[in-house]
């Protein structure tokens, strides 16, 4: 019948005029474009694609999509390497490579194969029993490295990926007849339509099945369908499109892949609303149970007429057909037609039930009824079936068995939205129970099997959402002729044969045998015996294995199917390659980084940035190659001459309104009710449980206009804040707040030569000591344009901050670095800035506060104890906790013998070793040149009442001794930073 | 002295698909840089300053959500119940704002700077929402958002604003700072398979 | 013969007989009308509960009552992680005493819980979080729990697919190590934990919900259950996810919200992560079972919610964020993803010991931390259950430290995720 | 996913526009309140099991905070307000 391997002379929808080349585990290997993988391996009579998980026993093509639990497979195609694919859903592609996933060395000849020799010990649950002497750590690494499919590779990936959002009026899911039809009916009703069929063509089963529909072919018909919806504007469809996931809101996710000869080139994946769903997604054909079924060979009945009539391949020479249900006729006639030769249909039923065998026989099929299969013989493929009836035993020979078990629908989406799938014993399968609102179920889904059936119910399901939406059009009704599939089956119980030889889920080796032994055990909750024997847990995700399994389950524990129910449908529907939903967000694109104005002038001075949430300048290469010499230099410049440093990230809201000083009072803890025009004032901000939650300046520009200077970090949390607190606390409060951070650049010169600086930029005010003292902001113009110049220090020297709109920002920047004469500016990073604060002893909120620290650990008590009203937090500084004498309270270390470092541990009193009780921490910390000495914030229990005490300080090593101090180590009189 | 005004566009241009090629089927991106800004922020109820806002720069504040006015001088467009962002020719912006400033001596109504915050991408031709809607919903809306209408929203996980200005013509407005990211994101969508 | 200790020999024993003589792993008894201690909840938590109570205070009168099936709420449904490496030393002390519990705990169990020590590695990604580090590691070392930080050469031969590019958005300097930390089969806890308490007579008894409560003056006299009413001398509460409505059918209030943790898993794939790896820059975690697959998740869903259900946005963020971690994993599948109740109270420390009601005592608000916790869970509970008082250490997470907003918060002091 | 339309600016909002705000309808007590008073306003929620009252912020549209009927089970949306307005499912729940 075929000259090469198993491909049919004619028939399928390949195209046999291109003849493409691929490899399977190093075997070159042709096929044709319209193939898939397992099509394709078929045709070259590939029997064994891979190994099972646990048994290592040889697997074939079982089913012919996402069902298959068998044919696991690497693949690379011209565009990227996918280490765990169904070969069912690879698309064939010129030059691909593929390859068994499990089996060394090799799928064929698996050493690991072996381990069936011991089966009988790797039951259900068998290594909860063992393992435990002398440690599960003894085993682990030897299992662990027998688990698993594929390995992902450090390869190029030329796979692009897109992600796309759309809304539409209704989403049907699945583009067989039942999803064609409702489309069909759809159009001329003004709604936007959206149909996703995962197959690559349309049509379903109508591809494969035999059907007569208005006098044409069902795939014939479906290709018409398929023109007439692409006509229509208001109608999308995409093929090769899954939807994948259902989730709340009527969210759906959907991957959509575009393939050419050489593979999958382009993914996509939607994020699609819809606000009605129809859900057409059919059924899978579900197996039966029988002693050694699982032997390369045997497959689901459906997946043999799909090979021949999509893909023209002989699934066997000589194929057997084993059923409960009429559908295994189908298979027969297709097989027969096919030129194929048939060695028996075996039927569980009576001859009476079976409504096509009269057809079966008049073609000389012989017909078995009232059969079972007790055997199987044949290692690396089927050989032989061995048929109990009541009076007779037969050995048939044959090298294909076709299995059908009846249908399962595919109930998934909307089990992700919590839909409980209820049994129909009427037709032996779980079905939707009670869809979420405007959700529409049309046939094989809810067990129609009758295409008549479907194609009334698309209709009324389309007229049901037309009137909902006030649509127009009108119903269409195709005239069905056709083969009818039968009844539905009801899953039977095998009576014949060792359940131990009986396989329920062949990728993780399940067998009949390890469902007794959970029932025996009491694992009889449904996940119970999920988890305890890993039924349903594999790739395939149980599409074959679970109705079978409940089924046992059901008959084990004298349940109705009903009773047992089904296990949680989680999404997705279908696995998504990760590299999809992270959609090429790598790098840069993975989370922006936040670039200041004057990026490009640090670049130029060899900044080296860290990532604060802006980039920032740590510290200058060009003021020297080794950072804590860079970083000395940098504080050397602005002790001794001027620093520049760019602040720009500094938060700046304009708080304005006849209320806004009201306001602005009830977030900080000093009182800003009594702040003048052009005055500066340092405070710090808490949240309601009394901790500090920020801390800055906050400037009065002019009546009833304020700028908020919040941390670079809290900017946008800080500006969110107010914002909240105006919305729905204090609503009648005349205030408005508009953040402004990012259209300002803020450049602080910092140093004895700082003033001196600043005139070079021509300000259009007086900047001396008398007419701009220490905290008070001017607003006029520097170099020419509009400028806000703030009198702070965060330093301890003269300070200025200038803030410009961004566009100056890099002239000004440049301006001041290049200012000639003895000014000797220098660009200064935030290290350098730090550890001058730091020196004189100023808070930094989130180094030297922890989640607990109240301002009354900062001694900032006698502020709080003046303010007369309310501000937010106040009055969880009056908990017992706040006014306990446990408080961790911050105070200034000086190292007496080694260095101080960030973390170091203040131990308990008495203790000079660790492990050991503590009572606070090193906060932050670093060498002062100032001072000459190694310094450092510490938290400390009770520390205001310790000065002068020498404690103990675990830094990792031996514990150094220093001298609790006043936190200001550099000038306390305030001298330098108001000259 | 001076000091100089250098592009709000603050990454390399060539690196960005430009009107020279790189978009498909005839688009267009182009920077915006003319485009002024001013930030107009009530502190009491917004028909309370809407006529004083009126008098001072020429253009119906609008009250209606996602609306835009357009005067001969700005237009406005409703951000929130009670904030207007006016757009102006950039050199406009602090004549505008101060004109404002002074109308409402005691800040019921308040404009502050603005044109530096935002950076302004125009993309035109038949794709261009399809370029957008790659980056978010863009409108979840069955007819999308309306020619002439605005919103803030997400664009490839950053906030921006969005100008319908007609048929196939968007504006884009995002903070300043995350323009390179913006920028390098457009890149990396721009050939969007159609469908 | 019924075989009832678990072996190897035991096991090949058996297989000679087709496995038909292993007994069930526990029993399904009838509850009876009166118990000494009645624990709600069949969860992790609960079951150890009743273990310890059983094991170290003799009590024999235990019934534990599960609305559902045991191990079904989120110690079916976490991410088996667990680690020690906390800094206040009342954390530290709790869950060192758990990962302790854990250690020895097959043996005790007679079960394999699978334990597999394989390093906790929590990434350093700037100077700022090389200083947490060292903070933390000092913390520790004072705590005497064990830790290390490890540079960045030695991270990169531990995670050979892990970026380590100039083109990575978070560079690695380096990783603080707990050697001890690893993953725990979950289900084996709560069937190992089942099947001990069952032999020591603590009646677990499953499909059984608690709708009310009988109180005479404050103290709980009986249990009022789907299966009838029992009677009982104290109750011990474990119910993760539902704990606000028991406590409001007790008649008191919680400091607690219930949001969903998410977590995902891949396809199994060959043995290529062998740490449990975790990046503070996105808050996402990733290790690899031992049947191979990817575990992943992240932050907690920021909205109160009991659904139980994955979601979309989330599972965007971690898995953009494993891909740029770890670049060859995009080239994996997402097999599953869902989603856990947990409930979150506003320091992320559990609320031990006793409660308004006065023979009622509490074990919950572990937050996403409960499945590293369970031992100690269980042997604090058992504790109170016992003798009426609270376990010194579970003293500093009593429910009155909400009062005097004394709090035990990890999570503002190491600004790290649970 | 969340999906709420704004009652400000009219647009329908997925969560990962809006910023979630906790329970609503918590007064906060003036500073002269208890200390077991203030630790409830601290802590203490209602966290129930289905129907909930919160707050929403259209943080990355209009900014404005609103108020919230939801589901805490289904996520289904029962009613959205304004803080000037009052909702009548929020009554009828109360």
């Amino acid at each position: 019948m075929t000259t090469h391997g198993y491909r049919l002379p004619s028939g399928g929808r390949i195209d046999r005029t291109r003849t493409i080349a691929f490899e399977f585990n190093g075997r070159r290997l042709s096929g044709h474009p319209g193939d898939t993988l397992a099509s394709a391996l078929m045709a070259n009579g590939v029997d064994i694609i891979g190994r099972s998980f646990k048994y290592r026993r040889p697997r074939g093509l079982y089913g012919a999509g996402v069902e298959d639990p068998n044919s696991m497979v690497a693949v690379r195609d011209a565009y990227g390497y996918e280490p765990a694919l169904r070969a069912g859903q690879v698309r064939l592609g010129d030059g691909m490579q593929a390859w068994s996933v499990r089996g060394w060395p090799s799928a064929v000849f698996d050493v690991g194969g072996g381990v069936q020799l011991v089966s009988g010990l790797l039951n259900a649950g068998f290594y909860y029993k063992t393992f435990k002497w002398p440690s599960w750590s003894w085993f682990e690494p030897w299992i662990r490295r027998a688990t698993g499919f594929g390995c992902p590779q450090a390869v190029d990936e030329n796979r692009k990926v897109h992600h796309r959002h759309a809304t539409y009026d209704v989403l049907i899911v699945g583009g067989g007849p039942a999803g064609l039809a409702t489309a069909r009916s759809l159009i001329g009703s003004g709604l936007r339509v959206f149909l996703a069929e995962d197959q690559p063509q349309l049509g379903g089963s109508l591809n494969w099945e035999a059907a007569l529909i208005d006098g044409q072919s069902g795939s014939a018909w479906a290709a018409s369908m398929a023109r007439t919806l692409a006509e229509d504007s208001h109608t999308t469809i995409l093929t090769s499109t899954t939807v994948t996931g259902a989730y709340e809101n009527d969210h759906f996710v959907l991957v959509q892949s575009f393939w050419d000869d050489r593979g999958v080139h382009t993914e996509c994946l939607w994020k699609l609303r819809a606000h009605h769903v129809v859900l057409a997604t059919g059924m899978i054909e579900r197996p039966l149970l029988f002693p050694d079924n699982d032997r390369p060979g045997i497959m689901l009945s459906g997946t043999v007429r799909r090979m021949i009539n999509e893909f023209g391949v002989a699934p066997a020479r000589r194929m057997a057909i084993y059923t409960n249900n009429d559908s295994g006729y189908l298979t027969a006639l297709a097989a027969y037609r096919a030129g194929m030769a048939i060695a028996a249909v075996v039927d569980t039923r009576s001859a009476e039930a079976a409504m096509h065998a009269t057809l079966s026989k008049e073609m000389g099929i012989p017909c078995l009824f009232d059969a079972q299969i007790q055997a199987t013989a044949g290692y690396r493929r089927l050989a032989t079936i061995t048929v109990r009836q009541v009076s007779a035993v037969t050995k048939i020979a044959c090298d294909g068995l076709a299995v059908s078990g009846g249908f399962s629908p595919c109930v998934h989406l909307a089990g992700h939205r919590g839909s409980k799938p209820v049994y129909d014993p009427t037709c032996g399968a779980f079905v939707p129970g009670d869809v979420p609102e405007r959700w529409h179920v049309v046939g094989g889904v809810k067990a129609t099997l009758d295409l008549s059936a479907t194609f009334a119910d698309a209709g009324a399901v389309a007229h049901t959402i037309r009137a909902g939406r006030g649509g127009l059009g009108s119903a269409h009704s195709p005239r069905v002729d056709v083969l009818s599939l039968g009844t539905g089956a009801i899953p039977t119980q095998p009576s014949v044969g060792s359940s131990s030889r009986m396989w329920v889920d062949f990728q993780n080796d399940v067998k009949a045998s390890d469902i007794e032994l959970a029932a025996r055990e009491g694992y009889v909750a449904i996940e119970h015996l999920k988890r305890y024997t890993t039924l349903g847990m594999g790739t395939d995700q149980g599409r074959t294995s679970n109705v079978v399994g409940l089924s046992l389950l059901a008959a084990l524990t004298n349940r109705t199917l009903s009773e047992v129910g089904t296990t949680t449908f989680r999404p997705p529907y279908t696995a998504i390659r990760l590299g999809t939903i992270a959609n090429a967000r790598r790098g840069d694109l993975f989370k922006p980084r936040r670039l200041f104005p004057t990026h490009g002038v640090h670049e130029n001075r060899s900044a080296v940035f860290e990532d604060f949430g802006w980039e920032r300048p740590d510290w200058y290469r060009s003021n020297a190659n080794e950072r804590e010499a860079a970083v000395a230099l940098e504080m050397a410049a602005v002790r001794n001459h001027v620093g520049v440093f760019d602040a720009s990230s500094l938060g700046k809201i304009e708080v304005t309104g006849p209320d806004a000083a009201k306001f602005l009072s009830r977030f900080y803890v000093s009182n800003l009710m009594t702040l003048k025009p052009e005055r500066v004032r340092y405070s710090v901000m808490l949240k309601e449980d009394g901790v500090i939650f920020d801390d800055g300046v906050v400037s009065c520009l002019s009546d009833n206009h304020f700028l908020a200077s919040p941390t670079s970090g809290n900017a946008e949390a800080v500006a969110a804040w107010f914002e909240r607190w105006r919305q729905t606390e204090w609503p009648t409060m005349q205030v408005a707040i508009s953040p402004v951070t990012a259209n300002w650049t803020s450049i602080a010169l910092a140093g004895p030569l700082a003033r001196a600086l600043l005139a070079r930029l021509q300000p259009d005010f007086d900047i001396s000591n008398d007419a701009f003292p220490h905290m008070q902001i001017r607003e006029g113009t520097v170099g020419g344009v509009s400028a806000r110049v703030a009198r702070i220090s965060f330093t301890g020297e003269l300070q200025f901050e200038v803030s410009v709109q961004a566009r100056y920002a890099s002239s000004l920047l440049s301006t001041v670095l290049t200012a000639e004469g003895d000014l000797e500016p220098r660009p200064v990073g935030l290290e350098a800035w730090l550890r001058l604060r730091l020196e004189k002893g100023y808070l930094h909120v989130g180094s030297d506060t922890n989640g607990r620290t109240t301002p009354l650990d900062i001694g900032m008590g006698g502020i709080v104890a003046k303010r007369q009203d309310d501000f937010i937090g106040k009055r969880s500084l009056k908990l017992a906790f706040a006014t306990s004498s446990e408080r961790e309270q911050l105070v200034g270390l000086r190292a007496l013998d080694g260095s101080l470092e960030v973390g170091g541990r203040i131990l308990s009193r008495g203790h000079t070793q660790v492990p050991c009780p503590t009572e606070g921490y090193v906060t932050s910390a670093c060498f002062s040149p100032s001072v000459g000495e190694s310094i450092g914030l510490a938290l400390i229990q009770r520390g205001h009442t310790r000065d002068g005490e020498v404690v103990k300080v675990f830094c990792g090593g031996t514990p150094i001794s220093c001298r609790i101090s006043n936190p200001i180590f550099y000038d306390p009189t305030n001298q330098r930073l108001q000259a | 002295m001076k000091l100089q005004l250098q592009s709000s566009l603050g990454v390399d241009l060539d690196a960005a698909p430009n009107e020279a090629g790189g978009l498909p089927n005839g688009m267009a991106l182009r920077e915006r840089a003319d485009v002024g800004c001013v930030f107009l922020n009530a502190a009491v109820n917004a028909a309370e300053v809407i006529e004083g806002g009126n008098e001072a720069l020429g253009v119906q504040l609008p009250a209606r959500p996602g609306s835009i006015s357009r005067g001969p001088r700005c237009s406005a467009i409703w951000l929130t119940p009670r904030a207007w962002l006016v757009q102006c020719p950039v050199d406009d912006e602090l004549e505008l704002a101060s004109r404002v400033n002074a109308a409402f001596a005691d800040k019921r109504l308040h404009a502050a700077l603005f044109t530096d915050y935002l950076y302004w991408l125009e993309l035109c031709g038949e794709g261009a929402e399809a370029i957008l809607q790659q980056g978010g919903f863009v409108s979840l809306e069955r007819d999308g958002l309306a020619v002439g209408h605005a919103k803030r929203t997400l664009v490839g996980n950053i906030p921006a604003v969005i100008i319908h200005e007609r048929k196939f013509e968007w504006l884009v407005g995002i903070e300043r700072s995350r323009t390179k990211y913006f920028v390098g994101w457009l890149n990396s969508v721009r050939d969007a398979p159609a469908g | 013969m019924k075989i009832r200790q678990y072996s190897l020999r035991a096991l090949a024993l058996c297989a000679l007989q087709g496995h038909r003589d292993w007994p069930p792993a526990w029993r399904t008894p009838q509850p009876k009308s009166s118990y000494d201690v009645v624990i709600v909840g069949g969860g992790g938590h609960g079951l150890a509960t009743a273990f310890y109570l059983a094991k170290h205070h003799g009590v024999t009168r235990i019934a534990l009552l599960e609305k559902g099936w045991i191990g079904g709420g989120n110690t079916g449904r976490n991410t088996t992680n667990v680690r020690s490496d906390y800094l206040f030393p009342e954390s530290a002390a709790i869950y060192d005493l758990a990962l302790r519990l854990y250690e020895d705990l097959a043996r005790e169990l007679n079960f394999n819980i699978m334990l597999s020590q394989r390093g906790w590695l929590t990434l350093i990604h700037n100077q700022h979080q090389m200083e947490l580090a060292a903070h933390k590691l000092n913390w520790l070392k004072c705590n005497g729990v064990d830790g290390e930080i490890i540079d960045r050469a030695v991270v990169r031969g531990m995670l050979p697919h892990f970026n380590m590019g100039r083109d990575a958005r978070n560079p690695v300097l380096g990783a603080f190590l707990q050697r001890r930390g690893g993953t725990i089969r979950h289900d084996a806890v709560a069937w190992g934990y089942a099947r001990a308490a069952d032999r020591l007579g603590v009646d677990i008894i499953q499909n059984c919900e608690v709708v009310g409560f009988e109180k005479s003056a404050d103290k709980i006299t009986s249990v009022h259950t789907t299966h009838g009413r029992i009677h009982c001398e104290r109750v011990g509460m474990a119910v993760a996810g539902q704990s606000t409505a028991l406590a409001a059918m007790a008649g008191f209030r919680l400091p607690l919200t219930t949001h969903t943790l998410q977590a995902m898993v891949s396809e199994p794939i060959r043995p290529v992560l062998n740490h449990v790896v975790i990046s503070p820059a996105t808050g996402v975690y990733v290790n690899q079972t031992q049947k191979g697959e990817l575990v992943m998740g992240g932050m907690l869903d920021l909205y109160q919610s009991y659904a139980q259900r994955g979601n979309f946005p989330t599972i965007e963020k971690v898995l953009s964020a494993v891909v740029e971690m770890f670049p060859s994993f995009g080239q994996l599948r997402l097999m599953r993803h869902w989603g856990g109740a947990v409930d979150i109270v506003p320091d992320s420390s559990p609320i031990l010991g006793p409660t308004p009601v006065r023979n009622l005592f509490i074990n919950c608000g572990w937050g996403t931390g409960g499945f590293k916790a369970i031992p100690a869970g269980g042997l604090m509970l058992a504790h109170s259950l016992a003798t009426g008082s609270t376990h010194p250490m579970a003293q500093p997470f009593g429910l009155d430290r909400f009062r005097s907003n004394r709090l035990v918060d990890e999570g503002a002091a190491a600004g790290i995720a649970h | 996913m969340i999906l709420i339309r704004c009652p400000y600016c009219g647009e329908l909002r997925t969560e990962d526009e809006l910023t979630y705000g906790g329970e609503a309808n918590i007064a906060r007590p003036a500073e002269t309140v208890s200390d077991e008073a203030w630790t409830d306003y601290l802590f203490m929620r209602t966290n129930p099991k289905g129907i909930h009252q919160e707050q929403w912020c259209c943080s990355a549209g209009c900014g404005q905070w609103f108020k919230v009927v939801r589901d805490t089970v289904s996520h289904r949306i029962l009613d959205v307000w304004k803080f000037e307005e009052v909702s009548q499912a929020a009554e009828e729940v109360a």
